[in-house]
């Protein structure tokens, strides 16, 4: 009963948002997955929206701690990473090179300290490891090492080469007739990087069911609001008309992110984009949609705020 | 102590006074404006400022449009992503047709610091002097900023300027004057900023003061050491260079660049063709190196005054 | 009458092909433009079709005698260039500098040969030249050098320039308050460059209506096919994703070539993509569809054999 | 007259030779696998060939996923886009992290011909060796193709390897030798071709016949020229190259690049720091060039064993 109340809910929800992504969640409930893999308990939910809350709580902290970093683009990706890495990911922190891992790629690198968190949280490497971010000697760069960092996939922080190198992945799984899956996230101001369309336009002429992209679309750009900058809309239909399946979703709200990444499992024969509609800043009332915190970290009486805003009020 | 300025305000300054009277300068910028400071002008000049986003390889190539439509454009972003991100860009729309654009990348080397290895560049010298038509320009200060982009624009062709991230000791006296003389930024010139007999330190960009404080530390040990400020790598001061190599026997390159194909590496060339003395060079030693503040990593990849001076005792010993 | 007639022949014809541009064609005969401005008289079209056919001639000439170069692409193109130097563009052989001129870039830079012998044709350079085509100290490089040949309005050759630098000179258009527009041709093959992607997100951006990108669609490139290279479709779809105003033709329909161009000036606000279906080698049976044509100059034998075939039957 | 042979097809056999044995090869091209020859490959192996279309970049960093999954990219185009066009790729997706990929472009120089400057590559040595966890080979020939192509297989970390597009002569005898003797292709080696004490001849590619038809006419003259093949640029054979300026006293080089920043300039940066001897370097001149035949442009851009000849005079009457 609970369940069904939740899935209308979510129905509404989705609704609401008028993204379209009902039908297709009617689809899958007409029979091609079953309930309780597509939908999620109260209580993981709960659960993940608390670790996002630590992962938010981390990324301010320690980008204050190194005195620079990226802190908007990493709260507002705080929560599709805490939902991959903390339930939908296949993976082993105890063995980073497993070669059946799903595989995350951080493409927007400049948001590590999200990753870095998520990493350090599940067991990758010490949380202590955190406090000595871009530090001379650190395991954590200032943008995604895959040498240095345990659990880094990619070396990323050069807008708009990680969907290609999932692509890579991809084939490589696919040649190695493996199951593991490929999850790239994208920033919205690294769309304006032509080698994105470049990867998009081969995934799906290579027919990649195995990878994923994630759209971080916060609507904020290094120099501003991306309608500004550069404008990115009808986006949904320019990842249709490379071939995409695409999904649009509420990207701070678990159970969407959730649902949609399960959904992305289900499709055949094509790739699958989440457009993840968030907010830079995410979670810090004075740092939502302001474009002054997307490279700068925050000084100690701004974190002092920050910290008890991001309490957990369930 | 010198005072310190950061290269790329002067940079936006100078845009902004070039603006007013050259009708004709356009500024392009790669979502990167607020750091380039090309936002500057970008106010100033709302008309003619365009924001590319994170296209560098698209502005790249317009900006050759909009050159051979008779403007001049400035094109400006982080040094790796202006020479790397659209190197066939470059090549190809511009260099190749010798088109008039002026490419002002900020964040050069490894001052970068924080940020880390993906947005240093320690190799643009290299690769931007690699094409013909290139002329490539590596300020030493704040001041000297200015006259290079100035200079740069009564330069038909295209030109590359290596500016930093990080705030720069201020060598020159206003005006472009070195102890009260005025001076003349000249494209393929140099600065003699200090004569000595001993040996000759060849530098350019940040290395600049570095090598006067070096220059200072060794004649209190009783060695002369002349300094060149090496601002235009391309073309190259032959004559000076040559001159220092006959006088002094000896040479220190040192730049805040791979030391593969830079500015050690032009000179180099010049002198194996002319006055071959043996030569030590100072700077990145073939390695992406790592996050970490400024300066220490401008101590752990050995470019400090004292790398300066060892290897100038080093080349030294080895003068026949 | 007879206009009226041929009107709606054409109009039979694009709804035969399919294309979808006769709502268009509709919308400007009720009222938006004059007739006469739109279509075209049968003396224009047959002057143009017979001028097509001597550049097709010269281009397998000029290939054969330098015995390099790439024909396939030049026949493709033949159609759509002869229409613009000869009738649609603005400009004056006279004085290739004109600040006034409406700028071509023919981005995919190996089809030289076309615009070589449209060039000659027109008048910027004597028809001799074309016969020292590639070789050491010519005027005709191998692919296109606005330097050394007068009326080459960029170099090209690296696939994937030529919208970006149309995009430079269309915001110059708009700074100096001209009316010059500007016209780029683009390879189907070219488009899976991303920083084809990255100037049409640009230029609907900045709402250039000045600027119009021709796509030749002949289905090959250099290895084989699109679709087995890398599959294109759903084209016309992207092409307004990214905010272009797109129109599908025959690219080999003088009527059409030149309705289309028309058609893209009268577009308020956003850039035009004519989408042009060609066939590769088109005009001799035997080059027809052959990607061995890509890149490869006519035997002697084959030159004389072609020459046989591209005569005027009126 | 030596025979030719096509470096490419060398390259497209060993592949398919290679790809026999090592199941972990994959190959990539940019929709030119017919010139590449990688297309051979293709045909033998169509689940580990990949074809990306006209998209350089995004070959070059899935590359680097290739990669990461234990397989061994080979990735080919031509090098003006293997290089150039996908620089920053392959410098953050691949040479950053030491990722175990192979760049074999073809169609670099001048000597592509007809196509053009635009479809020329005079600067990919210099922009690929300076970057770090980058070897650089140029071979001489079709066999030292071969040699060069499986060396590269034994080497973890990315190289790229430099071919042509016309026929070359053939220098080494079947199975990598000379004068019978059994050769062992090193990365961070070179070979000896000829002893010789007034001057040495330092050339790779397509150079190095040219240096060989040099030395017999110099030899003609009765000057004795060494003759090295550095089919290595990165890294550099140091020890070879010390060692002949030592003996000899006077270096030319010679390579189908850019004297700026390449060969020339690699052997330059060795000798100023070990034993600084005159050197005159034969390349191209830092210009684009033009379209012609192979040989027109060869002879008029500086390139023939007459051009060799003559900086071998040059350099000859500057040694000290
Ligand atoms: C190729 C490249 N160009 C420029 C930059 C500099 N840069 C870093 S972040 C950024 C803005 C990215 O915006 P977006 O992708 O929307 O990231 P988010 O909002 O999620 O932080 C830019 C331009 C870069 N890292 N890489
Ligand atoms: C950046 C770049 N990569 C590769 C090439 C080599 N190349 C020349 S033509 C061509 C195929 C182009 O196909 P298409 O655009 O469809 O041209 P068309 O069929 O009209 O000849 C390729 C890959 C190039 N010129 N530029
Ligand atoms: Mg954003
Ligand atoms: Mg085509």
């Amino acid at each position: 009963m609970k369940t069904v109340l939740s899935l209308e809910l979510s129905l509404i929800n989705y609704s609401v948002k008028g993204l379209g992504y009902g039908a297709n969640l009617l689809m899958v409930r007409l029979g091609c997955k079953g309930e309780g893999e597509v939908f999620h308990s109260d209580e993981l939910v709960a659960r993940l929206r608390r670790i996002a809350l630590q992962l938010r709580r981390d990324v301010l902290k320690m980008t204050t701690k190194a005195g620079s970093g990226h802190p908007g683009g990493s709260l507002s990706a705080a929560d599709i990473i805490t939902a991959l890495y903390f339930h939908h990911l296949r993976h082993d922190p105890k063995n980073p090179k497993w070669e059946d891992r799903d595989r995350f790629i951080l493409s927007k690198g400049h948001s590590c300290p999200v990753l870095y968190a998520a990493l350090a949280r599940c067991g990758y490497f010490p949380v202590e490891e955190l406090w000595r971010l871009r530090k001379i000697g650190s395991m954590l760069q200032g943008h995604p090492d895959m040498l240095k960092t345990p659990g880094v996939e990619a070396s990323t922080g050069n807008l708009g080469q990680g969907l290609s190198i999932g692509i890579g992945m991809a084939l490589a799984a696919r040649l190695d007739g493996k199951d593991y899956r490929v999850y790239v996230m994208l920033g919205d101001g690294e769309l304006d990087e032509g080698q994105v369309w470049e990867a998009a336009m081969a995934a799906s002429h290579f027919r990649l069911n195995n990878i994923t992209a994630i759209v971080d679309y916060n609507g904020l750009q290094l120099d501003g609001f991306t309608e500004d900058i550069m404008s990115l809309e009808p986006l949904a239909e320019k990842w249709r008309a490379f071939g995409w399946h695409t999904i649009e979703i509420d990207g701070h709200n678990m159970r969407q992110i959730l649902d949609a990444l399960d959904m992305a499992v289900m499709v055949k024969g094509k790739p699958t984009a989440i457009i993840a509609h968030t907010v830079k800043g995410k979670g810090v009332s004075f740092m939502e949609n302001r474009v002054e915190f997307h490279g700068k970290a925050l000084t100690e009486e701004q974190l002092r705020k920050a910290l008890e805003e991001l309490r957990w009020e369930g | 102590m010198r005072e310190k300025a950061y290269t790329r305000d002067a940079y936006g300054r100078t845009l902004i006074e070039l603006g007013r009277i050259r009708k004709e300068i356009v500024v392009l910028d790669a979502d990167l404006s607020t750091s380039t400071r090309t936002a500057w002008f970008g106010r100033e000049f709302p008309d003619r400022f365009f924001n590319f986003g994170v296209a560098e390889a698209n502005m790249m190539s317009a900006a050759a449009g909009l050159a051979s439509s008779g403007k001049i454009p400035f094109v400006s972003t982080f040094a790796v992503f202006a020479t790397g991100r659209a190197y066939n860009q470059y090549r190809t729309s511009i260099a190749y047709p010798n088109l008039n654009v002026k490419i002002v990348a900020t964040h050069s080397g490894i001052s970068v610091g924080e940020d880390g290895p993906t947005h240093f560049c320690i190799e643009d010298i290299a690769i931007m002097r690699a094409l013909p038509n290139t002329t490539v320009l590596v300020p030493a200060d704040a001041v000297e900023t200015e006259a290079a982009v100035k200079a740069s624009v009564d330069h038909y062709g295209p030109v590359y300027i290596r500016l930093s991230r990080p705030k720069l000791p201020v060598i020159y006296e206003e005006g472009y004057r070195w102890r009260g003389e005025k001076l003349t930024f000249r494209i393929g010139g140099s600065v003699t900023l200090r004569e000595g007999e001993d040996v000759t330190l060849v530098a350019s960009g940040l290395m600049v003061s570095r090598a006067l404080d070096a220059a200072e530390a060794l004649a209190r040990e009783g060695i002369e050491a002349a300094v060149i400020d090496l601002y235009s790598i391309k073309p190259i001061d032959r004559e000076t260079l040559t001159e220092a190599a006959r006088r002094t026997g000896a040479i220190v390159t040192c730049e805040e660049h791979n030391v593969c194909g830079g500015v050690g590496s032009a000179v180099a060339e010049v002198l194996v063709e002319t006055v071959p003395v043996p030569m030590e060079m100072v700077g990145v030693k073939d390695t992406f190196a790592e996050s970490g503040s400024m300066e220490d990593l401008l101590t752990k990849y050995g470019l400090t005054s004292k790398d300066i001076v060892e290897a100038a005792k080093r080349v030294i010993k080895r003068k026949s």
